[in-house]
Formats: structure tokens, sequence, C-alpha cells
């Protein structure tokens, strides 16, 4: 079957959180959980990109090897989804995943922190029979619909893309093309303007290609 | 089934229990009369019933020479158990819903712990003491354990609910305190109203003889 | 009666709203028993949820299609909606526009249908108290007041404060209802955004809006962003730009003075100090020039003036635009360059060209630069302005605006009785509505003009940037009868306009405020008074239909997606009741169907069909749009065309001018002036509107026609005249002959002299050339004037501000005289503003939007960490910011590289705080948005463009100290 | 009641533990450190392959490739020392983070040394115990039991022993709940029901442990004269506290293993008890790095406590005859303390406060208010 994922291309990703909000519209996430956050690094200086992160469903996921109560589990499609009923808020996961994706409701003042709550690629509950209950805790099952995770079918630039990873990896090898091409050519200058600009055209260009 | 009549049946149950066996046993108490004082009264007996209602109330210096832990340990899991008790939102919350009415406010989240831990504290210490002190030991009776165990139960158990997400945890911490409450009427742990009688009977005795108690 | 279990989800923070309506709950609990059911027949239950989805998903859950209401891109909504509640919202990926595409407001707009933090019913303040009334008692008080006002000081003492927001019809409505009132002080945001450019660009070619679309970015080779900030403002286009960047090999150019997101991805970028955008696009033409890069055939075919510019661009040396701009030659070169190489490129301002004193030359050196370049009219070129809120094109359009009646008509004699008869009024009822006994101040008369006393008619109104001049300024400074009295705020958040300390002074001094609005806006608290104010809720464009146009000169239907929630009533309700009390409902809704108060929405759109002859809105019938829309699918994702399908042949959304009648199906006009398409199938010349010549020089074009065109050369606007002479007069029917009859193509109601016009393959507004100089402006080339609050003294004398007009849009109005003092000693840091991407304007909505407010909670102002160690200020610190007119603002201080050494950034979304004070306690219950914070705009200063009073708000003076 | 902690001196304490865990830790990954923070799922093996596949075809430093910011973002990211630190718009902890770069090292610590050494440690010296008792059977006292008895505990001196004891025991098995109850009660009880079990002993060991440090300073301020060690310590120690040989060695009030025992309770389990107040506390911005530092060293000093404690429990109770009664009743036998602490007993019985079973039995209720000994940590003869 399909191993979905996610895929945020930096190049394009400009931290319009529209990820973050079509979460939170889908799956009616409270305030204080973020299943999804974009974080920016180089803030403000040339070189600044901009990564959306969420759980990412990793293939050995270190938050199910340390679960204490075994509460996560892999769907077919390869989703890593976990049971709020068995969930005892222990934090472990958070601990051991690399991205910050597990949250948790409550302060967290003397380790009550609720039930652990992440990205459930918008694949609903371990029930999945798609009851107001399972909506409560988990989010909305859009793969059970035939969709895609929201935010990602939401990405204002089509940065952040969701699905099988064998058709994710072929749209981001294109654009890798594309885009080889042009740092071959121009490169990148910011304000160290550099002139790589190709020479010998005086003037009348590529205008009707 | 069986969560539902600790749920249900059990609690009313127990709460009437609580009720009539306190009741019975305060006019029992008070039916028992007080002898007739000819003399003069010096003072009025109700201010010095109140006042020493109070005085009683804190530490005393002699008591506080001669056993600092058993002292200390007292206060903290009284004030602990009574600010767990009355203070804690979901106790204030279960109050107002089954009892009074209306809540009040509350202790926020980490109050609640410092209160369940001071009293906790308070409590095993106590426990110890009574155990280890040969005269404690010595006038203690089962009763007083089956008190201190049932009151030590009833707090673990709420201590281990504390995620209040397990409708398991909640219902033995429910059973637990029915227990508790049917036991109490019947138990030295109805000081915890006679207190009152007495040391006011003391302080109103005292008061007329013109003696601070 | 059992102890409440507490469940795991977040205790939400005091902000939190409680439950919200759930979603999907009917369409969860009816679909998936057949799920349940399945799993006891043992098939594998993630299989049969699939399929059970498929076959039970639908049915119930009604999809609706709606645009979003948050920017000019104009995003496509699927809304799912069950019984009435909005439950869910679906990427619209065949929408031509986004894709699916949205960006954090977009994605969040179902939010609407929770509302939470709406005004819920009509209030008024009491006594400092907010009291519940009916609408009946409502409508009756305000109109009781405006009637009032209008006794005792004539209809100019009411300010129609109209909005961006209102869809097509209702901003039409509103501007009707304005004039049938009788008085142009009405405005809305168009005026604080994009009026320089309108002005601008419009007396350059003869329409000022996008010239191309953001679709049309795919064919650009280059991509220059100038006082813009995409990626935040409108995400979505970037998506547009990225694929030019990518699939073309584009070179972006990012030009701002902060680096911002959008810059982090650009290949160039450029800071420049902020107000210098002359200075710098002539240093890029001074390249161009330089170095033979101009477009010659082009230019001589198609464009006037171009020796003056070059005149003007020769003194902009390198050395000179560096020591004006500081950017230093070899960036300005590069950029140059890049867009030199690749052509056609295309050329994006925003509000960082367009919100300073000389923000109408900034627009025209942009446009001189383009037409420099022969970038103009052909796909992949032109100058994309993107506008700022969902329908500020339309709105624009619709004439909401103080100097201008629909379609741009102007306010002239001719206009009103284009109208009048457009309406079915009598004209001179019409007169009889506006001031008679107008007593003008001693200034009385537009600049320019003579003394004689004018009729208030034909006087531009007081535009929004100046309201509270009209207020606070003597009453015979001011070319009315007397000072605005009432305030009508009809979507407009105050928070956005500069003057905070001044604006709570004339609100404090009107005699009736009246706010309509779904949220209670910074309006309903930021003055001190305890009564007089009104409170209406009006319905988000969800809860309504109706057209919006897009930047890019599309309409699109929205369809409604939910009643409108508590006792909010749709914008032409309240615009109807408003006039029934008012005595004027007859004329305002003559010929449109009224019901239980409501207009019909389609016949407003068949009424300024009727009218819009100019800017060609006369295609684009209620059918034809709700056809398009329903058909967004078939829509070229590139060229914006149908390929087949219903609408085969058409533009999306028939972006304007959309030709003729809608029977004549003209497809609308994708580029515009792109002289590579027959006019009948969306291809334009540069508009004749300037006259055929000037001092001697051909006006019209040489050599040059859209394809197809009879006329092989230049030639005039059409009138019934010219048909004539033509010999084209008889291709009119019998009855266009009649409606012809001494009219031109703008006033011709029947159409006839445009479809025969395009019929012979001839843009109705005749085939001229672009001029780069505008005599009729202050400047007519473009020329740097340094801001009036500047930190480089020493370029003052050489580049000097205006002098002071005494009437100016009815108000004197300053330059050399606040320029004339040196405030940057004590304030020597530069600060200017901008947007983010989680609010929109004033950001009352998108405050009140918990998925949005939790994003962005605190208001901040970036400084440079060069300016924060001389401040001794940390990143975090609170800090008191001042401006050079003593008005002051407490912010969270952001340590960044982002702007450059001697500029302070603040957004401008923030509101309910003032001066330090907090104001969440003066909202009315349950309606204070969950995030306050100071509006920036507090601190801003005076400053006003030269044509259009657009606010500086870009380029002003600060000093920023530790709280 | 809750010090907030003090940064620096815990933060060098833990990473002194951390060094050594990981020391062992890095061994077993020796060959993924090599790659810089092993990413358990570089991407996913999409990341891989696209990075594959957005690899030049000469791949080097100038390679043009490699001017385009963003492109390898993640693995730039991930092999960045230290990780950059980002921006975002949500605000909680480490949300900033991109990539936590102590999260598997974590979970290789957890997952691959605590719990199956933890495991085999623990079940060790259980069985190693098990093993001693039925070796060398119960310790008796060599000259039987007498009628004489010393003073050894008072009132408070038990009630703190076995407060501590309580809630030791108490945290113990919670804690072992938490750590192995995945592998050994899961298929016991069902996954529903340990969660059950597994969220009661999260809470009762969170609400316990900051009990655990009270009583651990109770226990300190109480014992510490006569934990410091003397001379005549290391002879104890040089032959095994008598274990080595058959021949007694002599000891002052506590022995040096007792001594030890102490100063092990009181650093060790200072180090537990501290490590987990912090991690009771995950959200008062301390960051995940600083909480897996403290797990690791809750985990490993309470694993190393527990070793111990089960000596301790052996020796106190069935491991020695009379060891017990001193706990117990507060007395112990003349003979059993000049055995095990002959340097003790002698000076007792020269200040004459040797008492009888019966004065024992009598006087028990007085002891509390002055002991008669002083059991200082005086030098034996």
């Amino acid at each position: 079957m399909a191993r979905m994922k996610f895929y945020c291309d930096a190049e394009r990703c400009i931290e319009c959180n529209g990820c973050v909000t079509a979460c939170k519209n889908e799956n009616e996430v409270p305030w204080g959980v973020n299943r999804r956050r974009v974080v920016t690094i180089k803030d403000g200086v040339p070189g600044e990109r901009s990564l959306s992160v969420a759980c990412m469903h990793c293939s050995d996921a270190p938050c199910a090897a340390v679960c204490p109560v075994d509460c996560f589990y892999t769907t077919e499609d390869g989703v890593v989804l976990h049971d709020k009923d068995i969930c005892i808020g222990c934090g472990y996961c958070f601990y051991a995943c690399p991205f910050g994706a597990p949250q948790f409701p409550a302060d967290g003042a003397f380790a009550t922190r609720g039930k652990m709550d992440k990205c459930t690629f918008c694949a609903g509950g371990p029930k999945a029979d798609n009851s107001a209950e399972e909506y409560r805790k988990y989010g909305s099952n859009r793969l059970a619909e035939g969709k895609l995770p929201l935010c990602a079918e939401m990405c204002s630039t089509k940065a952040l893309l969701a699905g099988d990873a064998d058709v994710l990896s072929e749209i981001y090898r294109k654009r890798i093309v594309y885009r080889a091409a042009s740092s071959l050519q121009r490169g990148v200058s910011y304000q160290d303007a550099t002139l790589r600009s190709p020479s010998g055209l005086t003037g009348r260009a590529s205008s009707n290609e | 089934m069986i969560g539902d009549f600790i749920d249900g049946p059990l609690w009313y149950l127990s709460l009437t229990v609580f009720l009539l066996g306190v009741v019975w046993r305060l006019v029992a108490i008070l039916r028992v009369g007080v002898a007739p004082d000819f003399s003069t009264a010096r003072h009025g007996g109700a201010g010095g019933a109140l006042r020493t209602l109070f005085t009683r109330s804190l530490p005393r210096r002699p008591v506080f020479t001669r056993g600092k832990v058993q002292l200390i340990a007292g206060y903290m899991f009284h004030l602990g158990l009574f600010a767990l008790l009355f203070l804690a939102q979901p106790h204030v919350e279960f109050i107002s819903e089954r009892i009074t009415g209306f809540g009040w406010v509350t202790l926020p989240h980490w109050g609640f712990i410092l209160a369940a831990e001071v009293a906790f504290a308070g409590l095993l210490l106590l426990l110890l003491y009574r155990l280890m002190n040969p005269v404690t030991r010595l006038i203690s009776d089962t009763g007083d354990y089956t008190a201190s165990l049932l009151v030590f139960l009833v707090m673990l158990s709420g201590c281990l609910a504390l995620a209040q997400a397990y409708e398991g945890l909640r219902l033995l911490h429910l059973l637990l305190a029915e227990l508790l409450l049917i036991y109490f009427p019947f138990s030295t742990l109805m000081h915890a109203f006679t207190f009152a009688i007495s040391r006011g009977y003391t302080g109103a005795a005292m008061a007329r003889k013109g003696v601070n108690a | 009666m059992k102890l409440k279990k507490r469940s795991n989800e977040a205790k939400p923070q005091q902000l939190v709203p409680g439950n919200a309506l759930t979603r999907r709950e009917f369409l969860r609990s009816s679909g998936l028993m057949a799920g349940g059911t399945a799993l006891g027949l043992g098939l594998h239950p993630a299989m049969m949820c699939r399929a059970d989805a498929t076959t039970s998903e639908p049915g119930t859950a009604q999809q609706i299609r709606t645009i979003c209401t948050h920017c000019s891109v104009g995003c496509g909504i699927i809304a799912e909606v069950h019984n009435g509640v909005w439950t869910g919202q679906e990427p619209a990926f065949d929408h031509p526009f986004c894709r699916g595409a949205h960006c954090a407001k977009g994605a969040s707009v179902r939010e609407h249908g929770h509302g939470e933090r709406r005004l819920k019913y009509p209030t008024k303040l009491v006594d400092g108290k907010w009291v519940r009334i009916s609408w009946d008692e409502a409508i009756n008080e305000v109109g009781d007041q405006l009637l009032k006002i209008r006794e005792s000081s004539g209809p100019d003492s009411v300010y129609w404060l109209g909005s961006a927001k209102h869809n097509n019809e209702q901003a039409y409505l509103f501007r009707k209802l304005a004039a049938v009132w009788g008085t142009n002080n009405v405005d809305h945001q168009a005026r604080i955004c994009h009026s320089t450019t309108v002005a601008g660009v419009a007396n350059t070619w003869g329409y000022g809006a996008m010239t191309n679309s953001y679709n049309d970015i795919h064919n650009s080779k280059s991509i220059l962003i100038i006082g813009g900030n995409p990626a935040e403002a409108h995400p979505v286009s970037l998506q547009h730009v990225f694929k030019a960047k990518e699939e073309n090999n584009a070179p972006l150019i990012v030009i701002d003075p902060r680096f911002t997101r959008t810059a982090a991805h650009a290949n160039h970028y450029l800071r420049l100090r902020p107000g210098t955008d002359v200075p710098l696009i002539w240093g890029m033409l001074w390249h161009v020039f330089k170095n033979g890069w101009e477009d010659k055939e082009f230019i001589s075919q198609r464009v006037y003036g171009m020796e003056e510019v070059k005149q003007e661009v020769m003194k902009w040396t390198p050395d000179e635009v560096e020591r004006v701009t500081g950017v230093p030659e070899n960036q300005v070169f590069a950029a140059t360059k890049a867009m030199a190489d690749n052509r056609p490129g295309t050329f994006i301002w925003c509000m960082g060209g367009t919100q300073h004193t000389i923000g109408n030359n900034n627009t025209r050196a942009y446009c001189a630069f383009q037409l420099a370049l022969g970038n103009m009219g052909v796909a992949g070129g032109g100058t994309n302005i993107f506008r700022g809120h969902d329908n500020v094109q339309g709105a624009t359009d619709f004439g909401v605006l103080s100097h201008t009646l629909p379609g741009y008509y102007g306010l002239a004699e001719g206009a009103w009785k284009h109208w009048a008869k457009v309406w079915d009024l009598d004209y001179d009822w019409l007169v009889a509505r506006f001031d008679k006994e107008s007593r003008p101040g001693e200034f009385f008369g537009e600049e320019g003009g003579t003394d004689k006393i004018t009729n208030p008619m034909t006087l531009m109104g007081i535009p929004v940037s100046r309201w509270i001049d009209g207020v606070l300024e003597e009453k015979t400074n001011i070319a009315q009868r007397d000072n605005v009295k009432a305030m009508i705020f009809w979507g407009h958040a105050p928070n956005s306009q500069t003057r905070g300390v001044e604006m709570k002074k004339a609100m404090e001094q009107l005699e009736t405020l009246i706010i309509i609005d779904p949220y209670p806006t910074a309006s309903a608290v930021m003055h001190d008074r305890t009564d007089g104010v009104y409170l209406l809720p009006a319905a988000t464009q969800f809860e309504t239909y109706g057209s919006v146009t897009a930047s890019n000169r599309s309409l699109q239907w929205r369809d409604r997606v939910i009643a409108p929630l508590f006792e909010s009533l749709p914008d032409h309700t309240i615009m109807y009741k408003l006039a029934k009390k008012l005595g004027i409902e007859q004329e305002l809704c003559k010929h449109i169907k009224v019901e239980n108060d409501e207009p019909l929405i389609e016949d407003i759109t068949r009424e300024f069909n009727r009218g819009m002859w100019t800017i060609g809105y006369t295609g684009q019938s209620p059918e034809r749009l709700k056809k398009h829309q329903q058909n967004w699918g078939t829509f070229d994702y590139t060229s914006l065309k149908a390929e087949g399908g219903p609408c085969d042949g058409d533009f999306y959304g028939m972006p304007w001018p959309c030709w003729g009648s809608a029977e004549m199906g003209h497809p609308g006009t994708p580029n515009l002036y792109d002289t590579s398409m027959p006019v009948a199938e969306g291809g334009l010349t540069f508009r004749a509107r300037f006259g055929v010549e000037r001092n001697g020089v051909n006006l019209l074009a040489e050599g040059s026609w859209s394809k197809g065109s009879e006329i092989r050369d230049g030639y005039p606007e059409f009138t019934a005249e010219l048909l004539k002479k033509l010999g084209w007069w008889d291709d009119l029917t019998a009855e266009e002959q009649q409606s012809a009859e001494g009219k031109n193509w703008k006033t011709d109601l029947s159409g006839g002299i445009q479809r025969v016009a395009i019929k012979h393959g001839c843009a109705p507004f005749g085939n001229a050339k672009a001029r780069t100089v505008v005599w009729t402006f202050p400047d007519p080339v473009p020329i740097h004037r340094e801001p009036l609050y500047t930190s480089r003294r020493d370029l003052v004398e050489k580049y000097p501000t205006y002098e002071d007009r005494k009437s100016f849009y009815r108000l004197p109005t300053r330059y050399a005289s606040i320029q004339a003092k040196d405030y940057s000693q004590e304030y020597p840091i530069i600060l200017t503003s901008g947007r983010l991407v989680e609010y929109e304007g004033g950001g009352d909505e998108t405050r009140s939007n918990p998925w949005l407010a939790e994003l962005q909670q605190e208001m901040f102002v970036e400084m440079h960490p060069r300016d924060a160690n001389n401040a001794g200020v940390k990143d975090g610190d609170d800090v008191w910011l001042e401006g050079p007119e003593g008005s002051r603002v407490k912010v969270k201080a952001m340590v960044t590289r982002r702007v450059g050494e001697g500029v302070a950034f603040m957004p401008f979304h923030f509101a309910g705080q003032f001066q330090g004070r907090d104001l969440r306690d003066k909202y009315p219950a349950g309606a204070d948005p969950y995030v306050l914070g100071e509006a920036c705009n507090t601190a801003m200063t005076y400053g006003y463009d030269s044509v259009t009073q657009m606010q500086e708000t870009k380029a002003s003076l600060c000093k920023i100290s530790k709280a | 009641m809750y010090r907030p902690v003090s940064g620096t001196a815990i933060l060098r304490l833990l990473q002194l533990l951390i060094v050594l865990a990981l020391v062992v830790a890095g061994n077993l990954s020796a060959q993924t450190q090599a790659e810089g923070i092993q990413l358990p799922n570089p991407g996913t093996d999409l990341w891989r392959e696209v990075r594959q596949r957005a690899q030049p075809a000469t791949p080097g430093p100038t390679s043009p490739m490699r001017q385009a910011p963003g492109i390898d973002l993640w693995s730039e990211v991930q092999q960045t020392n230290p990780v950059p630190a980002g921006n975002t718009q949500v605000k909680s902890v480490d949300s900033g983070m991109l990539i936590n770069p102590v999260g598997d090292q974590w979970r290789r610590f957890r997952m691959e040394m605590l719990v199956p050494y933890g495991g085999y440690v623990l079940g060790g010296a259980l069985l190693l115990t098990l093993a001693f008792y039925l070796i060398r059977g119960r310790v008796p006292i060599h000259a039987g039991p007498s009628d004489k008895r010393l003073l050894r505990y008072t009132v408070y001196e038990r009630m703190i022993h076995w407060f501590i004891a309580a809630i030791f025991l108490f945290l113990a098995l919670t804690g072992l709940t938490m750590l192995f109850g995945r592998s050994l009660l899961i298929p016991l009880l069902g996954p529903e029901a340990f969660s059950l079990l597994a969220s009661a002993s999260k809470e009762g060991h969170n609400l316990f442990g900051p009990l655990f440090l009270l009583a651990l300073a109770l226990i300190f301020f109480r014992f510490v004269r006569r934990n410091i060690y003397q001379r005549g310590d290391l002879a104890w120690l040089l032959r095994g506290g008598g274990v080595i040989g058959s021949k007694h060695v002599p000891s002052n009030f506590f022995n040096m293993g007792e001594k030890s025992m102490f100063w092990m309770l009181v650093l060790v389990g200072g180090v537990t008890a501290l490590s987990g107040i912090i991690l009771v506390f995950p959200i008062l911005g301390l960051g995940r790095e600083l909480m897996a530092l403290s797990h690791v060293a809750h985990g490993v000093t309470a694993m190393a406590m527990m070793v111990v404690i089960v000596g301790h429990i052996y020796i106190g109770s069935i491991g020695m005859e009379g060891a017990l009664e001193g706990m117990a009743t507060g007395y112990c036998d003349l003979n059993w303390a000049r055995e095990h602490h002959d340097w003790w007993a002698e000076q007792c019985e020269q200040n004459g406060e040797v008492v009888s079973v019966e004065e024992a039995a009598g006087t028990e209720g007085f002891a509390q208010g002055a002991p008669k000994h002083a059991p200082l940590g005086e030098t034996g003869k």
C-alpha cells in the first residue's frame, strides 16, 4: 500500500501559516495545541528559510519505541497514530520525537499534561468509526474519504506536499531539475550582488520564447 | 454495573449513613447534658467557648518542645487535608454538583498538588509516630488504625486518579471515600465534629470560673 | 449527576472560546453507522471505511462555492454546510486563481461560522455602557440623528465611510446611497491603500488597475517586487511567482526597506531607505538608458514623454542614487540587468510604494520603468499591482470615493447626468439633495480653479484619510458649510489610519458615531465617549451573496454559505432600512426589487451593468457570473481562458473591461493594453484619455494597433460623431442609433457604440500612447521629494516637499511647513509599517479568530540590533515608541536584522490598546477580540499624497526607549 | 517545598552522569555517530531518495547546487551543530527547534540501555541476594541473644526511616511499572488495564517524588554526623565487611557499609529526586534536552539505588539476626551490638547505658525525649 509522507519544500515555504490554521480548521484543535507549526531559521537574514513541521509519520517511529504503554501503531498507509484511551500523557514521545510533534493540552505543571495530541495525517483515530467521539479526540479522517491532509492540500505555494512517498518524490524531483538550472545560471545574490547573469545579451532578451 | 452502584446508590447510602450517624452521635453527646454550675459566673460562657476553640488550635509551647514532629505533622496533615477536601477543584465541582448546588473558589492545580503533598507527608509521619511511640502504640486500637488506613487509602487513590482520565480510578477513589463516610460516625474520626463541643465546653466552663483556657 | 469526567482536551486558556459548533457531527454519525456494521462482517476496517466514505459521504452535506474575504487574490472556497451549519472547508483544487491553496487567513475562514466574538445585536452607548436595542430602534435613532444634522449643518456634515469588504452590489448601492443623500463625503479604504496607484496608473495609460493577473505571472521572465510583501499580504500569489521563478528561471528581485519573507526567496534583494522609490527606479532607468536597454520601438509607437523622463533620470547617477537611497551601484545594476535581460518582466508593487506624500510619483515612475523596457501590454509583463482587500478593486470601481462616481465618471455635471439617467432619477431632484446654501470658507474653491462658488455636488469630498480634519479643522477653513458631525463607519477599521491621538479627539467631537460592522472595531472603544455611539451588527460576506472583483479585475460570484448569524443583517439590507428611514428608499431602489427590506442583489448587478461603460462592467451579468463560478474548473491556470465547456472562450470572471452588453458575450480582458489579441477576444490598446495632441506632439499611437483592428494606427475614443465619420454609423441598429445619438462610448446606454467599435477590431476608448508626463499633476514628471518627517536633513534642500495647500479636497493641507522643522535629532529612527500574514487590515476580524490570534499574540516593533543596543533595549522588552507629533505606543521590541539600521517597523493590524492603556473592558461584552495591542498608526504622523490625499504610513520618524 | 532548581550545579552533575551513560551508549551507536545526529527517519525514505537525486553529478563545495539555499535544508539543519534555532509563531517548548538533537540519543539510552540492562542489573541483584542467602544463610548473633539491650534508634529516627522506606518502595514499584510494564505487564493485563495502572503509577510517582526529597532531607540532617567516615572504615572495607573471611570487623555506630549506603542515598538519591522534580515540571521553559538529561540521570541513579536497597533490605531483615530489631523497637541486643558495632557497644557499656529487656520495654516511652547515648562519630579505640 501507499506510504504516506509529508514533504515541505523550503524553497517555496513562505511561513504563511496556512497549514497551521488549516489543521485547526479541519480538526478543531484547541488553543495551545498545534499539530503543525512553521519553523523559520535564519529569521530576518539572508538564507532565511521556513519549514512546516508536524508528525512525519516515521517508518520506525521513535515515539512508538519509547511509549511506556505502547499506544502507537502504524496504519497500512504508513501513518503513525496513537490511541488516546491508552496514552497516559507521560511525555516520553515528546522527548524522543526529532520534530517536536507531540503536543500536550495542559499546562504541564506537575506533569499533568493530558493525553498527547499530534498530527494524524488526517486519518482519524484507532476506531476509525467516523464518530463524533473520534472526531473530538483525533480530528477528521480525510484519508477515509479519499482526501489528503488539509494542511498540505491548502498550502498557499504548494510547498507542503502530502501523499504517497513515490509521487511526492517525483514532484520534488521535477522541481529540483528546474532549480538546478536556475542556480547554475544565476545563483543567489541578496545584498552582495553578484553579476552572474549570463553575459553577452544586449538588451533584447528571451521575450519571445 | 458495579461502577453504577458505586456512583449511585452506594454514594447516597454512604452519605445518608454519614449524615444520620453524625447527627445521632452529636445528639447523643449533647443529650448527656451538663452538670449544673451553681457558682457565680465571672464571665459569660459563650465568649470563652469561642476563644478556647481558637486558642486550642494554636500550638502551645509545652507541646511544641515535647514533640515537634507530631505537632508539625499534625498541622500538615489537617491543613493539607482541609485544603484538599474543600478547595481542590474536582472536589468543589463534585460537592457543587452533588450536594450544595453551588461552588466556590478553588485552588490552582499546583496548590492542589502542594496540599496533597503536605497532607500525605503529615499522615504518613503521624501514622509512623503512632506505631513507633510506645505510648501512642499502647493506646491505639483497631479503630484508630482502620480510620488512618481508610483516610490514607482515600488519599492515595485520589492521587492515583489525578490525571482524571480513567473512570476506574475515579470509582476506586469514590468507593473508598464512601467506605470512609460510612465508617466515619462510628469512629474517632468524629473528632472532626466533637472537638468543637469539647473545647467549647471546656472554654465555657473555664470562662465562668474566670480562667483563660 | 456525575462527577464531571475531565476530558483531556486542552483546558483552553482564558482567551479561548468554549465549545464551538461541532463540525460534521451529523455526517459522522450518519455516515459511519455503515462502517460499524461492515466491521462486523469481518472486512478489513480500512478498506471498508474508504469504500463506505465514497458511497455515503455526499447527499446530506451541501457544497457551496464562495470566495475568500481576506485579500484581493480571490481564492475560491468550497464550504461544506450541513443543516445550515458550516461544517467543513475543502480546497477548491480547480479554482483558477488558487488551485485550492490558502494562507493562514483563507484556511481559517470557516471560523466565521463560529463567530464567537461577533457583534450579536444592535447596541448603543448610554452613559458609558453598551445597551442592547432592537433594529427598529437603532435605525430610527440613527436616522433621526442624521436628519437632524442634515437640517442644521447640511448633508455634507454626515460622512459615509464605506468599505472594500462590501461586495460589488453593496459598494455600488452604498455610493448611490451617499449620492441620493446628497454628499460627496463618501470614501473607503482604497483611499489609503492604492489611490495613488489608481491616480498614477490611470493617468499613464487609462485605467487604474492591475494590468495583468496573478496567473499571468507564469509567463514572466523576470519579476520585480517593490514595496510589497506578498508572502505575507498575498501569500497565494507567490504560488504564481514561484512557478515563474522555477519554471521560467525568472529572477525575482525584491526592493524593500525590510528583508521581508518575500525577500527571503528573492534572487536579488535591494534594501532602500523608506520613501526613496523614485530615485531608485530612476537609478535603474539610468542604467537602462546608459546601456541602451530601452525598447525603442515600443517607446516610439506607444509612449509619450519618455524624453522628459530621460532628462530627469539622467540626474540620478549611481552616486546620487546611493547617496539618497542607500543602495550601491552594483546592486542597482544587477537588478536592472536582470530585468533588461529577461523580458517580459512583471513589476509588482504594493503599499510600500503608494503610501507616501509622493505616492503618485512613485507609481508613475514604476510605470515609466515598465514602458521603457517595453513590458506593457504583453503577457508576462505589466504592472501587477496587488490590491489589498478582497473587493477593494470593486469598491474603487464603484466609486466609493469622494472624487468620483461609479465607473470613474468623475463628479462633473455630465457624470451626474449619466448616472441620473441610469438610475432613472430626475437630475434636478438629485441636485436638490445637495447643499445649496453652502457657506464656503474663505479658501473655498478647488485649487487651481476659480474662487467662484462651486456646487458641492461637483466638488471632491473629504477623503477618509482626512475625515478627522473635517471634524477638527476650523469651520472657516473647510470648503463646505459645516464640519463633519456624524461618522458612519461601515466596515472600516480606524486603526488603519494615521494620527490616532487626533482621531480620538475627532471621534469625541462628533455628534454621532455609527459603526456598522460584523465586529466592534477600534471605533467602538478608542474614544472616551459615553453616548451617541451606535454599533450595528452587519453580516459577513459569507452570510450574503454577490459579486466581488479580484485584483486582476475578474469578477467572481459568491454564494451564501450560511444565514446571517445572531441578529446581524446583510449590508444592503441595512442600507435599505436606513434609506427608508431617511425617506429616500424609492430613489435608491427604483428598479431594484426589494423583499423584506432586502434589495435583490441580481437587480443591483443588472443596474450597474447598465451604467458602467467606462471600465466595461457591463458584460458581467449575474447569469454569466454564476456560470463562471459553477464552471471555474474549466479555465486555464495560466491564461484564465475557458477551453470548452459552458464558458468556452471567456476569461475567468470576465476581467473588466468586459465590453458591451452581456448579450455581446465579450470574454473580458485578461491583460490590459495587449495588442496581440483582437479587442473582441480580450485585446486592447492604451486608452486615448488625454487628448489627441499636446504641444503639437501626437498623443495617439503610431504604428501600433490591436490585432484585427480596421484602423491601422492610433485613433481617438469613439463617439457618435466618429462612427459617422468612419461610416460605421449604420452598423448600429435603429434603437441603438436613437440611444447613441450625441453620446460617446461611455454614455451610450445601449452599448451600440462599443459594439460597433469592437466589431471593427477597435478599442472603444481609442488607441493612444501611454504618457509618462502627467501635465495635470503637481509633478508632471515624477521627481523625488523627501518625506515630511525625514531623517536626511541634508537632502531636504535639494529635494524639498510641496508648498502647503490652502484647499485640497476641501481641506488645508500641510507640506513644507512640517518639513521645515528638523525632528531628526530627537526622533532619529525611521518608522515604517506593514502587514502580517495572520491578520488583515485593522485586524478586528482576524484577531477575533482564535486560530489566527494564537499565532500573533503581541504587538511588536522590529528594530535593528544597533538601534536596540543604542536604546538599551533587548529582544522582548517593552518599549515606548514615540512619533514626532508626540503620540506614543507601548509595544514589545523584536530585535532583528530584518530591518536596516535606523529603521523600525510595526505591523498595523493591532488595536485595543491606546498609548499604554488597555481598552478591553470597553468592548461590548463578548465582542472583544482575543488579541489586543497598540495600533501602530497611533504613532504615525501627518502627511498626504499631493494628488489623492493618500496618507503617509511608510516613512515617518520615531524614537524608541525602554518602557 | 520545591526549591527552584539551581541551574548550573545540577546541570553539571547531570552532565557528568549523562557523559558516563553516553560513553557506554556511544559504543553501541558508534557507527551512527559519525553521520551526525542520526534521524530515525532521515526522512522517511522519501528524503533519502530525494536527496540522492538532488545530489549534483559532481558534488563539491563549488557546485552551484549547493548554493541554492534550502534545497537540502533538512540535511543542513541536521548536520549543523548546534542545531540552529528557528523562530515560529507557535509558542511552546522548543517549538523553534527543527530537529531535537538529543531525542534519538535519549531513545537509545532508554530502550537499548536502561530497559534491558536495568532489568538485568536489578534482576541480577535479586538473584545474587537470593544466592547469597542460600549460600551464606542468615548471619546469626554468634553469642546468642542476650537479655541486655542498647538504645539504638529514637522514635523520631525510626519514624523518618520508615517514612523514607515507605516512600521509596512506592516510588520504586510505580517507577518499575512504567519502565518495565510495557514488556512485562501488558501481556498479562492487556493494554487498557495496563494503561490505567500506568497512569495511576505515573500520578502516584509524580506526587510522591517530592516527598522523597523531604524524607531525604530529614534523614540527612539526623544521621549525617554518625556517617562521617572515620579511621577503621577503610579496614572494614578492605575486609569486605566481614564477608571475606569469617572474622568480624570492628566498627562504630554505623559501619563502613552503612555509611556508604547513607552517602549513596544522599548523593545518588538526591540526584534522583532533583532530576525527578525537573521531570515533573515539563513546561517551565525547560527544553527537551534538559528533560532528556534529567531522565537519564533519574533512570541511572534510581536503578543504582534500587540495587543497593535490595541489599540493604536483605541485610536489615532476613539477612542478619537482630538487625531489624533496632529499627523496629529502637533497642538492639547487646550481643548483636558487640558483634557488629563493637566500638559503639563498648562505649555504651562504659557509659552505663546498657538496659535490661524489661527496662527496654518499660523505658521505651521516654527514649524519644533525650537519648541517653551519644552516638557521635567519635573515633573508636
